[in-house]
């Protein structure tokens, strides 16, 4: 399942949980899932600073397992701390807002593209 | 400038001369000469800069009135409006250090005037200013002064003719954590292949990001007998009464809260509640004591299997809480457990 | 493997009617360049200038730095794989224009920063301000999509250094650095009580804008690869990464991997330095248990005592740092970190997250978010407006008198990962 | 905050879900919970058994603040 407030992605994909919210509410959503026992399929964060200020993430998750993954539960909420860091003293860049729409998009398909082929 | 930079002094009533533990109870006074360590401070300041007077208070006096000391203690800095604000050196003393501590944090966040103090590392005081003063790193005790007095002579002059102040290890200072951006004359690979040996020849390497060190406490003794003893309950989990009186944060906690629940049999909806930022609240504000399980202690005292549960519930968030602040919190409960007699504690995290 | 490298000191730059190198000087014929890049159909439009260190410029916004060089024996020219047909990089000889670059520039999309000042505060914290810069400043047809841009963009760079690199062909260079070792096994006879070392290099490879070339390769699809020395510093590896500009690794950092150079220097004295493994970044968490777990393989494998890691990027990098930091300690195999780090604008903010107890040897390459003032500047070249993006999400950031506040964060190899920098942050 | 409560020399217990982190901040009591959302409870289950499970665990918990220890250990 793919976690997101990008429309884009939305538009595109079935199997989505779309948010119309902030990127970090966008986290928190993932965070809770992963609570109940849902794994990270893809990095909650982007890589670089840069990639931070973007007003869009979209996050894959995958199935319910019997119990909790300590890791994951540990990068989702090291993840939540370290872009509020960032994000509390600045703003999600907004004049490039479509520029990152289109980012998120086809580096959620790079992951995706990754994952192909792939029963676990 | 004819007479340099300006420095108002702070010290207790011992180093202030008035007198001994007896005289600890003195309110704060403003002397308009150089009292104890201010007189060998102005001397070695040599003519650059001057101490324009001395404040002293008693240790007992300052931490039983904190708030009235404190602003009091403002006021006074505030008409001499001094460039720079020197307390201490304190050493190891508890009262004197937290009382130099508090000030320095007033001085520095609210005015804005630079503070310079000393203190031994594990003065009590030192977390609460280390981030904001200049702390020089002293000895355990007053014989520690003539080492001591130099070093804070030497920030108070740079800090006074605006120079820039070097390393922790330059200085003498402790280290205010603050992760300061430099540029040094290896580049970073050269470092590190430089440290790289170094450690596969066994030598001593310093790393450049130390990672934040958990030491371990041995296991206390276990309680005797259950059916006498007193447990309280204790949460990171962040439930606190309706309207969250004390506004514990939801995330990065500065502070804890302690409610009386010797009244109550259960942290039940909706007097009780999560504030905690770091889970779905869900479930918790349903039934609060699925995260503080007061409910079942409870019980456990009726049935007599435990003697009885403290009259306080402890409470925070622990989601982003820093590493000092929760060394701060524990501390601080865990002196007021061990003060109410508290013979176990259950601290519930989500 | 044998590599030599013979520098050719570059001392000036200039634009005339011919592209050689006189005395130092470097002439780069500026209309033969732009025919030549738009051999490529998908190119409409390309501004050719110059920036010389001490110069009132700021190149914005930056996407990669390339090294012009030339193969004189060995391997094929330019950068086999991509620019040339396959071929073994590592081998020959290679001249260089020490002190030169090509600096492409040109918006792929709407954000991206990255700035080189060369004069004043701002070339504190940028290599690049130090070298002889030709800007290379790309503009696409229309209607094209952003892979199609970004690549054409990257291509051209690369074509305009190895265009320009061709005045190295026949000139002595003024100093031959030679670059040899055997196999692993001749290596080991030959140092037996040396401690074996590997170089694990992380490399961004996550989708567009966010990826990193082996021969050509999309390193998103690779397992790790083990990589000799010599062939990272002789071309095999290109930048495709348009973000991070503060920690990115670009082409130039590449060919000319500091890791690697130091590594070297130390080769049959104090170490027995055994190759690259280069790691992909990849942005599922399945991919970084792969790559970790491959890492950690081939450092056994080859019997190391110890690797030095290197980051590429900040956030989901991180996680795979450390990761291979844990794997390898707990096999007894001694690591070295280079990253860096964010402590806040004012650096009181302690990096909390992401810590291991086994990270107990790092090197900082500087505080990310270190707040820098850049003073306007005379000449601009690309997108002035750009400057704007580098202060984007933080009000103020625009003084008064023109001068720019931002962030290390947006400077071009300011906090470099690979130790490329003298940037650090120490604690105050 | 575990170990500076300990310090004091008062036996404390740590109900976590990630025992993993609650052994890195030196706690040398740790008893499993739930989950993150519900440590100490489980709104899946019936009422009348998240109670008798919730009773067991802090029983677990009280049992352990009984119990000599020299080193950390889970109480499962």
């Amino acid at each position: 399942m793919i976690i997101t407030n990008n429309p884009l992605v939305a538009e595109k994909y079935e199997n989505v949980l779309w948010t119309d919210g902030s990127v970090e509410k966008t986290l928190i959503i993932v965070r809770d899932f992963i609570h109940q026992g849902y794994e990270l399929v893809s990095h909650p964060l982007a890589a670089s600073l840069r990639m931070l200020f973007s007003p869009y993430r979209s996050i894959i998750i995958n199935n319910k397992k019997e119990k909790l993954n300590f890791e994951h539960a540990q990068i989702i909420e090291d993840s939540i701390i370290k872009y509020k860091k960032h994000m509390d003293l600045r703003k999600t860049d907004e004049k490039t807002r479509d520029d990152y729409k289109k980012i998120d998009l086809l580096l959620l398909e790079a992951a995706l593209s990754e994952e192909k082929g792939k029963w676990y | 400038m004819s007479d340099g930079f300006k420095v108002l002094y702070y010290v207790n009533q011992f180093f202030g001369q008035i007198g001994g533990e007896d005289k600890a109870g003195m309110k704060p006074e403003f002397h308009s000469e150089k009292i104890g360590p201010a007189l060998g401070f102005e001397q070695l300041l040599k003519g650059e800069g001057k101490v324009v007077g001395t404040i002293i208070c008693g240790d007992n006096y300052f931490n039983e009135n904190k708030e009235e000391s404190l602003d009091y203690i403002l006021n006074l800095v505030k008409n001499e409006a001094p460039d720079i604000f020197v307390a201490g050196p304190a050493f190891n003393a508890g009262r004197y250090g937290v009382a130099c501590a508090e000030i320095s944090r007033a001085v520095a966040e609210e005015l804005n005037i630079p503070v310079v103090t000393g203190m031994y590392i594990e003065n009590p005081g030192l977390d609460t200013c280390k981030q904001v003063a200049y702390v020089v790193s002293t000895s355990d005790n007053a014989g520690g002064m003539r080492k001591a007095l130099p070093a804070m002579v030497n920030i108070t002059y740079k800090l006074g003719k605006g120079m820039e102040i070097g390393s922790p290890e330059e200085e003498g200072y402790i280290a205010r954590g603050m992760r300061k951006t430099i540029i040094v004359e290896k580049r970073g690979s050269l470092r590190a292949v430089e440290m790289l040996i170094k450690r596969l020849k066994g030598e001593e390497f310093e790393t450049e990001m130390p990672m934040p060190v958990f030491n371990v406490v041995q296991p206390a003794s276990a309680i005797k007998d259950l059916s006498k003893a007193t447990i309280a309950l204790c949460t990171s989990g962040g439930i606190v009464p309706a309207g969250n009186p004390d506004r514990i944060q939801s995330a990065s906690a500065q502070k804890w809260g302690k409610y009386d629940v010797s009244k109550r049999d259960a942290l039940n909806a909706p007097d009780f509640y999560t504030t905690h930022g770091g889970y779905d609240p869900v479930y918790a504000n349903e039934i609060p004591d699925r995260v503080a399980p007061l409910d079942i202690l409870k019980e456990l005292q009726k049935e007599g299997y435990i003697g009885k549960v403290h009259e306080f519930f402890y409470t925070t968030t622990g989601t982003g809480t820093s590493v000092s602040n929760a060394v701060k919190f524990g501390t601080e409960i865990g002196k007021e457990l061990k003060e109410a007699g508290v013979d176990g504690v259950i601290l519930t995290s989500t | 493997m044998k590599l030599e490298i013979g520098r050719i000191y570059i001392k000036d730059i200039q634009l005339g009617n011919e592209t050689s190198v006189k005395n130092g000087v470097l002439t780069v014929d500026k209309t033969s360049l732009i025919a030549k890049l738009k051999e490529d159909d998908r190119i409409k439009d390309v501004k050719i200038d110059i920036a010389k260190p001490g110069d009132k410029v700021r190149i914005i916004p930056v996407k990669d730095v390339i090294e012009p060089r030339v193969k004189i024996s060995g391997g094929n020219n330019g950068f086999p794989g991509v620019t040339a047909k396959p071929a073994q990089c590592g081998e020959g000889r290679t001249h260089v224009l020490y002190g030169a670059a090509i600096v492409t520039v040109g918006d792929i999309v709407g954000f991206q920063e990255g700035v080189i000042d060369m004069w004043g505060e701002g070339a504190k914290w940028t290599p690049f301000s130090q070298t002889y810069n030709l800007t290379v400043d790309i503009n696409v047809v229309d209607g094209i999509d952003p892979h199609t841009h970004e690549e054409t963009v990257r291509l051209a760079g690369l074509r305009a250094a190895e265009f320009v690199g061709q005045a190295g062909k026949d000139i002595t260079p003024d100093e031959v650095l030679t670059y040899e070792m055997g196999s692993i096994f001749e290596e080991s006879n030959k140092y037996p009580n040396l401690p074996k070392v590997l170089y694990a290099e992380m490399m961004i490879t996550q989708g567009l804008l966010h990826d990193t070339y082996i021969y050509g390769v999309n390193a998103q699809t690779i397992l790790p690869a083990l990589l000799h020395a010599n062939e990272e510093l002789d071309n095999a590896v290109i930048s495709g990464n348009c973000v991070a500009a503060c920690d990115k690794i670009t082409t130039y950092q590449h060919q000319n991997n500091s890791t690697i150079l130091d590594l070297y220097a130390q080769h049959g004295k104090e170490i027995n330095f055994m190759g690259c493994i280069m790691v992909p970044e990849h942005t599922t968490l399945a991919g970084k248990m792969r790559a970790s777990d491959y890492t950690r393989k081939l450092v056994k494998m080859l019997g190391a005592d110890a690797v030095v890691v290197s980051e590429e990027g900040y956030g989901n990098p991180d996680s795979a740092l450390l990761i291979i930091c844990k794997k390898c300690e707990k096999e007894g195999v001694k690591t070295v970190l280079i990253t860096d780090e964010c402590a806040g604008r004012d650096g009181m903010s302690q990096p909390l997250a992401d810590t291991a107890a086994e990270a107990v040897a790092v090197v900082s390459g500087g505080n990310v978010s270190h707040v820098v003032t850049l003073p306007p500047a005379d000449k601009v070249i690309g997108n002035a407006e750009a400057i704007a993006v580098l202060a984007g999400g933080w009000e103020g950031a625009l003084l008064e008198d023109g001068s720019l506040q931002c962030e290390l964060n947006a400077v071009i190899g300011s906090t470099s990962e690979i130790g490329y920098h003298n940037v650090t942050c120490r604690l105050y | 905050m575990v170990k500076e409560i300990e310090r004091y020399g008062i036996p404390i217990v740590h109900m976590a879900t990630i025992t993993t982190i609650s052994e890195s901040v030196g706690a040398n009591r740790i008893v499993p919970t739930v989950a993150i959302p519900h440590p100490v409870g489980n709104p899946s289950l019936k009422p009348e058994d998240e109670k008798t499970l919730r009773k067991a665990m802090v029983k677990r918990a009280v049992d352990a603040l009984a119990t000599e220890i020299i080193e950390p250990t889970h109480f499962e």
